[in-house]
């Protein structure tokens, strides 16, 4: 039975389980839903939970363990002697998989019947044409371990595909009668469910922290291999960064100082502007404009977001580098060498960020009660003296939340940096130098040509461990400071 | 009496509303400072919007329309044959239409010089659109087929006025001359101008043909990725959110929880690609190059975002509210869903609409998912097949087009950037029109 | 007349701050009891303490015993959700939901399944809009918002709205501060009419209220209960000098 | 559900095999019932990482390359079970020197120029000092007198190492620096990595980007001179000009009989183990070298391809199947 | 006494809900001003127009003139921000800022530049929060949060707060309802004082109060200003039959 009829009828299941568990909660409540603990429908969706959580975990397990059960067993079936030299194993599980899936095509398509799909006893050559026939594609001769594999891969799964289906309606149904059994006007039904519910939070929680391991856990084996080929002191304390193409043996000089350098200088600059443009639009959206400039205007910035980069980083190549370049460039305050800068990135950088400095500021300050602003404006203070000490302060977190929400894209951002920064690492104050970041240098090494087992290769995933744990001070720094500055209205 | 004045001293005579004091004024300019600086935030903000839409926008046009050779052309059996015959079918029914047009333009006796190699390079790749063409239709062999064939790039840039014969020069792929024989077929109509439907329509071609690129299978691949984003980091991030701000007690842990939340934020978006690659394709073994892999990449990335937003504007919301729910007996939960979180909502639906916007334009984890590169695959053959055929993503086919040496794959890719904000629009546009229904002072 | 509530040594902290100090006191079913005192003294915090509102403030702490018929409040395996539907709370501060009037009061009632069906509920909200003496003036516009009402109208929606639910205990943290002498009538008249089935426990400013409504009354002074006795006995009576002197206008 | 097999040939690796590989795929895809292989991009590190993660559907098919395997990559395969691996050059990549159109005429070069300009210590009256030109005319006066701004290919780049080799290096021993460096003392391979090294004052500027990048900056740039793949210029000869090496032009003929000195190959791996499981893996790749596509007047020799002389070894390379 | 207030025919919609109707009223200077009348019939809105706190309601409108000291108030020329200096107000609901206690207080000195140095600023807090009838409540924790107070302190921080700033006309909506008698009597007495050279308005539900503190009262009904006369006239001899029903608690 294909999965998705499964879920159906499984669903089906538990929609009955509500009726009845609802139904039975008033009954055993002589019908006044006062009497019950909960509102009945809570006892429907008890049983709701009962009939589908059990079942679907162990289709899930079931569908994942299945596969590797039914391989081990298969795989036995195919003697060392089928598989070529050059080959695995692995790759033949793949061909008998090809020409199970094959068989099912043919039968399907009415190529073989059945029988001859199960008892295929036939030349082979026939069934590779009658595979061939039926649109499968059959890579070379079907031979005699790999057509006799793919028929019990078949039967294997098949009969695995039929146990699990009753498994999983047996296991509905029980849950189901079990939650119907349960259902007594004094059962807890809405703190079973708000229970469940909580494990599902909970679980929405955790899924950040998995994140956080498997980034870690993909970074930390190839960053302890690069720590093996370079040393960690040059790499934390170098001020030049100048990798060698590796093909020549490579006398690369791989320090990260002048990166975090230009991935501080940069992001700084891109707050620069996205933190007091982007304050001041949500400052303006929320406490002046009238409601039809804000419906307007808000989603008009927000799409200031959604622009690729690599536009941005084509508009900082082409369009303000030169700009700059007349203004601070040679002909004019002499300041500045070419096009691509700091100033460059950050200016452009800047203005992508703007909408989620803007965007959820105006959403926070939004929602600071209109009776804080009254009781200003009751003692005579103008509309901004207000906001900066009224409205502000109370919405702080929120917006706290938004810079960082920036800078963390400031810190991330790569075409931008690429186009608008130069490729140059340099320790540097000037903000008309060019300059690079760590993501950018990431990238760059991760996709360039260099030998993948070469330091120069490896280096980014130490780069990114690096801002990985940057970042994460800088967080706890943070933190900190919102908690300090934290004020609760009300 | 006295006492009382003593103490509270006369009022400052404040004179008249109608004429400013000095300090009034003094803050009154403040305000308006503040005020103006506000206006200036804006117009800032959505002056470079207009000059970034006015320069998307002039660059992208011409990637709208394309250039066509209208014939009648008649393949035979034995061509047919033949071709079929060859490994590179699709050049030999290219060379069958090439001679058949040489035939007909010197037996119209079109007054320019030109030869066999003279039409190719004015063709785009017309070898497959005929090769599809019969083979679907082999009733069709030996009868008059009238077919609208792209011209090559530089036919098309010629019209648009990319390329002129002085641009040309140096050129081995269209010499100043060429364009003789364009005039003249242009003036005899057989070289026409029409909407570039299978822009909008078409998947990925080859570096060496601009005429058969597409965007709309990528679109779709996009389309995919984003139903995975959406239904997947919105939930998720809510609950996440309502769970850290609403259930969790403030401890270590959760404080953990709230660091490594915003720490994800910063985590540059290739890295994602890093443990994408290792997480959903090397070990779970979903396949390569699918939207399905490159949406859960991209929900990973896009949580951060939501849940920040969401946890901000869950804060925002009064206590007041929350008691007055809690206080005639509901429970936290219902308190949540009931009354928080519809309150939270615009906060939650701005997170939800800046979160997928920066999804929808992110390459470069995709680019080791294996969703950047030439996957000209075509359109999935069905609703799930959609997220698991591999497809390309806009913001990749832009990105790779815009590494293209033929400029012509320049227009195209500010072309694709057009279709990529139109789609972004019409994406935010429910955001925003729920967000406006959610929004209240209280 | 049964005891309802059972305080036994009750004590609450804001942080250091020690609001509540060992209170002890039996409150009364089917009785109106009021607390009076002064502002700050500790009214509303012992009054939130008896359905644990004050958990929703994190820095507060809630000790001693407190027991509903016999059974500990705080006690882990009570559900708070199920106390606060039994013991219902009007509070200082008006606060109505952000939504229409019509769905303020039906809140309740929806959660807590009082109604089978639309008409069941139009008449819950109908008639608890009459008994918080506010049917007459928002009758027209139950879709209008609870938060664009008067002061004094919100406070009565308000507790409307904690009737709507049906509690066996109302708290009313001064529900009638904001109301003029006609409406503070009906709602004393409502309070006297629950009193036949209920508990009610009143915090007011005023003395004449208390005298008029309650037949217990409570005096706390700074986070004391100084005294408490039939209403009677403190009005005319009064054992501490505190109490005294607070009834007599002298302390605030 | 999940565990479908894989129909399409996976691809992945240097993004300057991509333009050649997306013909060929699209051809493929056109000309055979197989489905369109998928092309990655990603560098030829990234693609042999992935290539040499183990065999199974999983894992790529074929690795792009624009430079030979290295002897630790083919260990790092075999560690992961990728033994049997199929070498295939496909021609090889003409590296040109080219300028905005309407700029200054820098059409020829020799090696020594190049180094003078961009070397970090070249040798000034016989001294090896810090590079202290700031115009061509400096040291040649022959070239316009024009600030130097040259955009080359950054580190991460196959074309760096040919830039560095073919080039520099060159120039370095021409010019006499070599000399000069190592009778001041240094190791001839100490010299060497010194010949190499690249002023950093921001006359030269490394691009990270692709060629699209090199003609922005060169577009903003009138002085500007960048390097560029063969074929990138030919299809954006209206905005820029070509500079001879050691006054040969660069061409497909040129570069194919080595007159033109500035070249490297390019190249596929294919698993072996793959062949036989994924459909089309050995079609694609024969596909690829046959003589009408890889050949002189095939689609990838016009699109700026310099096809391979040897074509016909590696042809029968691949139909035999023969590995590394 | 001078007329300090000349409202003429000021009406204030609430969208289509026509909240004041036809009011025309002189409120008269260094004099307190009792605004009562049965909840919801306009009082608070009728208030608020009078330092233009309605302008913060967007659907609220407000026509007619309403001119302070001879000038209109509602002129485009007015500055609404030097208008609430002057017209300084204590919001119904008490609505202290999320920040300190002493932050509350000093914060209109500050915008008004009312303390040249740090002393002087520490003064009029002592002084505003005295006069508030709280500093001895909250002298020891003036950095806790405003928030963090009972109902009734909150209160009192606020007319603290409206204090400070030093209006000449003090709008004060139901300041004592939740403040228990002696603290009640500390507000009258302070608004006792400030009419030695303030105006004040008041709206109270009490008519105790009224009578206590007001010199003149004004009765509103349903959105009309049914009555304005001395304090003692509308108390002893009422001449609107419905303002005599009220005092008398006959309508409500
Ligand atoms: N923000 C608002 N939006 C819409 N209607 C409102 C708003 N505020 C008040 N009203 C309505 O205007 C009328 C007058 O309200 P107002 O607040 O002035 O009454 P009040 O006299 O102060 O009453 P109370 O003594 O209860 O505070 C009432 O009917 C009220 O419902
Ligand atoms: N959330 C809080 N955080 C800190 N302290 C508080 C908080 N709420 C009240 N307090 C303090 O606890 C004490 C008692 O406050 P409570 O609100 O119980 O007084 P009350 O008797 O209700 O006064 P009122 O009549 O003014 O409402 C006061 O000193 C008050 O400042
Ligand atoms: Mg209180
Ligand atoms: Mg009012």
């Amino acid at each position: 039975m294909p999965v998705f009829w499964l879920i159906l009828i499984v669903l089906a299941i538990a929609a009955a389980g509500f009726v009845v568990g609802r139904s039975r909660a008033l009954s055993s409540a002589e019908g006044d839903a006062r009497k019950l603990h909960s509102l009945p429908s809570f006892y429907g969706n008890n049983v709701v939970i009962k009939a589908i959580v059990p079942a679907f975990l162990v289709m899930i397990v079931w569908l994942l363990a299945q596969p590797l059960v039914v391989a081990s067993s298969v795989s036995g079936l195919i003697p060392e002697s089928a598989i070529p030299d050059n080959s695995s194993r692995g790759l033949v599980m793949a061909e008998v998989r090809r020409a199970a899936d094959g068989l099912d095509a043919a039968v399907a398509s009415g190529g073989m019947t059945e029988d001859f799909a199960r008892n295929a006893r036939a030349d082979f050559n026939d069934v590779t044409e009658r595979l061939q026939e039926a649109g499968a594609i059959v890579t070379s001769q079907v031979t005699q371990p790999v057509l006799r594999a793919a028929q019990r891969f078949r039967v294997l799964n098949a009969t695995g595909k039929t146990l699990m289906s009753g498994a999983v309606i047996a296991l509905s149904i029980l849950g189901a009668l079990w939650g119907i059994r349960e259902t007594k006007a004094e059962f807890r039904a809405r703190n079973t469910v708000e229970t469940s519910i909580r494990m599902l939070l909970i679980a929405a929680a955790s899924i950040a922290i998995l994140t956080t391991v498997g980034i870690v856990l993909s970074l930390v084996f190839n960053t302890v291999e690069f720590f093996r080929l370079y040393p960690a002191s040059d790499f934390f304390f170098g001020t030049t960064w100048s990798p060698s193409f590796s093909g020549r043996g490579g006398s690369s000089e791989l320090g990260v100082l002048p990166l975090l350098w230009g991935t501080f200088y940069i992001s700084i600059v891109a707050l620069l502007v996205a933190v007091p443009i982007g304050l001041f639009s949500a400052i303006y959206l929320s406490e002046y404009a009238s409601s039809r400039v804000r419906s307007v205007a808000k989603p008009m910035l927000e799409v200031l977001a959604g622009i690729p980069t690599i536009v941005y980083g084509l508009f900082a190549l082409l369009t303000v580098g030169p700009l700059l370049l007349s203004v601070f460039g040679p002909n004019g305050l002499g300041w500045m060498q070419a096009g691509t800068a700091v100033m460059t990135a950050g200016l452009v950088m800047g203005i992508m960020l703007i909408p989620f400095v803007s965007s959820l500021s105006d959403d926070i300050i939004n929602a600071v009660p209109q009776s804080m602003r009254d009781g200003s404006y009751g003692l005579g203070a103008t509309q901004s003296e207000t906001i900066r000490q009224v409205v502000l302060p109370a919405a702080l977190p929120g917006i706290v939340g938004a810079i960082l929400l920036a800078s963390s894209r400031a810190i991330g951002e790569t075409m931008i940096v690429v186009l608008g920064a130069g490729a140059a690492a340099k320790l540097d104050l000037n903000p008309f130098e060019a300059m690079t970041t760590v993501t950018a240098k990431i990238v760059s090494q991760l996709t360039g040509d260099a030998d993948f087992a070469s330091p120069e290769a490896l280096v980014a995933f130490a780069l990114g461990m690096t801002l990985f744990v940057i970042t994460l001070g800088l967080n706890v720094f943070a933190l900190y400071i919102v908690r300090k500055y934290r004020e609760q209205y009300e | 009496m006295t006492d009382a004045t003593v103490q509270g001293g006369a009022p400052a005579p404040r004179g008249s509303i109608h004429s400013i004091d000095a300090r009034t004024a003094k803050r009154n300019r403040a305000e308006k400072r503040f005020r103006t600086y506000g206006k200036i935030a804006i117009g800032i903000g959505l002056f470079f919007l207009v000059v970034l839409f006015a320069s998307i926008i002039r660059s992208g046009a011409p990637a709208f329309t394309r250039t066509v050779v209208d014939v009648p052309f008649t393949l035979t059996q034995t061509q047919y044959e033949e071709a079929e015959g060859t490994l590179f079918k699709t050049k030999a029914y290219s060379d069958f239409f090439i001679a058949a047009l040489d035939n007909q333009l010197r037996e119209q006796g079109v007054e320019a010089e030109f030869d066999a190699d003279t039409i190719e390079r004015l063709l785009g790749k017309v070898g497959s659109t005929i090769r599809e063409y019969y083979r679907a239709n082999e009733n069709q062999l030996g009868e008059e087929v009238s077919f609208s064939l792209a011209t090559s790039s530089r036919v098309d840039g010629y019209l648009t006025g990319r390329v002129t014969r002085e641009s040309m020069t140096d050129s081995r792929f269209l010499m100043a001359a060429d364009l003789d024989l364009v005039d003249r077929l242009v003036e005899g109509e057989i070289i026409t101008s029409e909407f570039n439907w299978p822009f909008i329509t078409g998947a990925d071609s080859g570096v060496d043909n601009p005429g058969g690129a597409g965007i709309g299978a990528s679109v779709v691949g996009s389309f995919f990725m984003m139903l995975v984003v959406l239904f997947l980091s919105l939930p998720i991030g809510v609950a996440a959110s309502i769970y850290l701000e609403e259930f969790a007690v403030q401890n270590r842990f959760t404080d953990l929880i709230e660091v490594n939340i915003s720490n994800l934020a910063a985590v540059p978006s290739i890295v994602f690609g890093i443990l994408g690659l290792a997480v959903f394709i090397q070990f779970m073994h979903l396949p390569q190059s699918a939207p399905l892999v490159g949406g859960l990449v991209l929900t990973l990335m896009t949580l951060p975002t939501i849940i920040i937003s969401t946890r901000a504007s869950l804060k925002a919301v009064p206590p007041s509210i929350r008691e007055a729910a809690l206080g005639i007996g509901a429970s936290k939960m219902q308190t949540v869903f009931h009354h928080v979180l519809p309150l939270a909502m615009p906060g939650i639906l701005t997170g939800t609409i800046i979160g997928l916007a920066q999804a929808l334009g992110e390459t470069a984890p995709l680019l080791l998912i294996g969703m950047v590169g030439f996957v000209a695959r075509g359109y999935p053959d069905g609703f799930l097949q959609g997220f698991v055929e591999p497809n390309s993503a806009m913001p990749a086919q832009i990105y790779t087009w815009a590494a293209r040496a033929d400029v012509a794959f320049y227009d195209k890719a500010w072309g694709g950037i057009i279709i990529l904000l139109i789609f972004l629009m019409i994406m935010n546009i429910v955001a925003v029109v729920l967000r406006r229904r959610f929004e209240r002072r209280w | 007349m049964e005891t309802k509530f059972n305080c036994r040594d009750v004590q609450v902290y804001y942080a250091d701050n020690h609001a509540i100090k060992d209170v002890n006191v039996d409150i009364l079913d089917k009785t109106v009891t009021a607390f009076i005192g002064p502002s700050g003294c500790g009214k509303s915090t012992f009054l939130r303490s008896l359905n644990r509102m004050n958990d929703t403030i994190p820095i507060c702490r809630v000790e001693g015993d407190i027991l509903l018929d016999g059974e500990d409040i705080n006690d882990a395996k009570v559900d708070p959700v199920q106390l606060r539907a039994k013991v219902g709370m009007v509070f200082q501060k008006p606060n109505p939901f952000p939504k229409s009037i019509y769905d303020n009061i039906a809140y309740g009632p929806r959660i807590h399944g009082l109604a089978r069906n639309k008409a069941e509920l139009d008449e819950i909200v109908e008639k608890s809009l009459r008994r918080g003496a506010i049917w007459d003036e928002v009758k027209d516009r139950l879709d209008a918002p609870g938060t664009g009402l008067s002061g004094g109208q919100q406070q009565r929606l308000c507790i409307a709205r904690a009737v709507a639910t049906e509690p066996e205990v109302l708290l009313m943290d001064e529900p009638c501060s904001a109301l003029d002498p006609i409406a503070t009538a009906q709602v004393e008249e409502l309070i006297d009419e629950l009193k036949a089935n209920y508990s009610v426990v009143i915090v007011t400013h005023s003395m004449q209220q208390a005298a008029r409504v309650s037949q217990k009354t409570a005096f706390f002074h700074l986070g004391n209960l100084v005294e408490y006795d039939d209403t009677n006995e403190i009005f005319t009576n009064p054992r501490d000098q505190r109490t005294e002197s607070y009834i007599t206008g002298r302390i605030g | 559900a999940v565990a479908q097999s894989r129909e399409n040939v996976q691809i992945a690796g240097s993004s300057t095999v991509l333009p050649y590989a997306s013909i060929v795929a699209e051809a493929f895809g056109d000309n055979t019932d197989f489905p369109t292989p998928v092309v990655e991009s990603g560098g030829s590190s990234a693609g042999l990482k992935r290539f040499c993660e183990g065999v199974g559907e999983n894992t790529i098919d074929v690795a792009n390359a624009s430079r030979a395997i290295r002897d630790k990559e083919v260990e790092a395969c075999a560690a992961n079970g990728v033994t049997d691996i199929m070498e295939v050059r496909i021609g090889y990549d003409g590296i040109v020197f080219a300028s905005q159109k309407d700029g200054p005429a820098f059409t020829a070069f020799e090696p020594t120029d190049i180094f003078n300009a961009l070397g970090a210590k070249v040798l000034v009256d016989g001294e090896v000092v810090d590079n202290p030109y700031n115009t061509w005319a400096e040291f040649n006066a022959e070239l316009p007198d024009v600030e130097i701004a040259a955009f080359i290919p950054g580190t991460k780049h196959g074309t760096r190492e040919v830039f560095e080799e073919k080039v520099l290096l060159i120039g370095c021993e021409e010019t006499g620096a070599m000399q000069a460096m190592i009778d001041g003392g240094m190791s001839e391979d100490d010299a060497e990595d010194a010949c190499l090294d690249v002023r950093t004052d921001g006359k030269s500027t490394d691009i990270d980007g692709d060629y699209t990048e090199t003609l922005a900056r060169i577009d903003a740039n009138v002085n500007g001179i960048g390097v560029f793949g063969l074929a990138f210029y030919e299809n954006n000869t209206d905005k820029l000009k070509v500079a001879t090496m050691s006054g040969v032009e660069p061409k497909t003929e040129t570069i194919a009989s080595g007159e033109y000195p500035v070249s490297r190959p390019l190249f596929f791996y294919v698993k072996k183990a793959h062949i036989g499981v994924i459909p089309g893996l050995k079609e694609y790749a024969q596909f690829f070298i046959s003589d009408e596509l890889a050949g002189p007047n095939g689609p990838l020799a016009n699109y700026g391809l310099v096809s391979d002389p040897e074509l016909s070894a590696t042809q029968s390379m691949v139909e035999g199947e023969e590995t590394m």
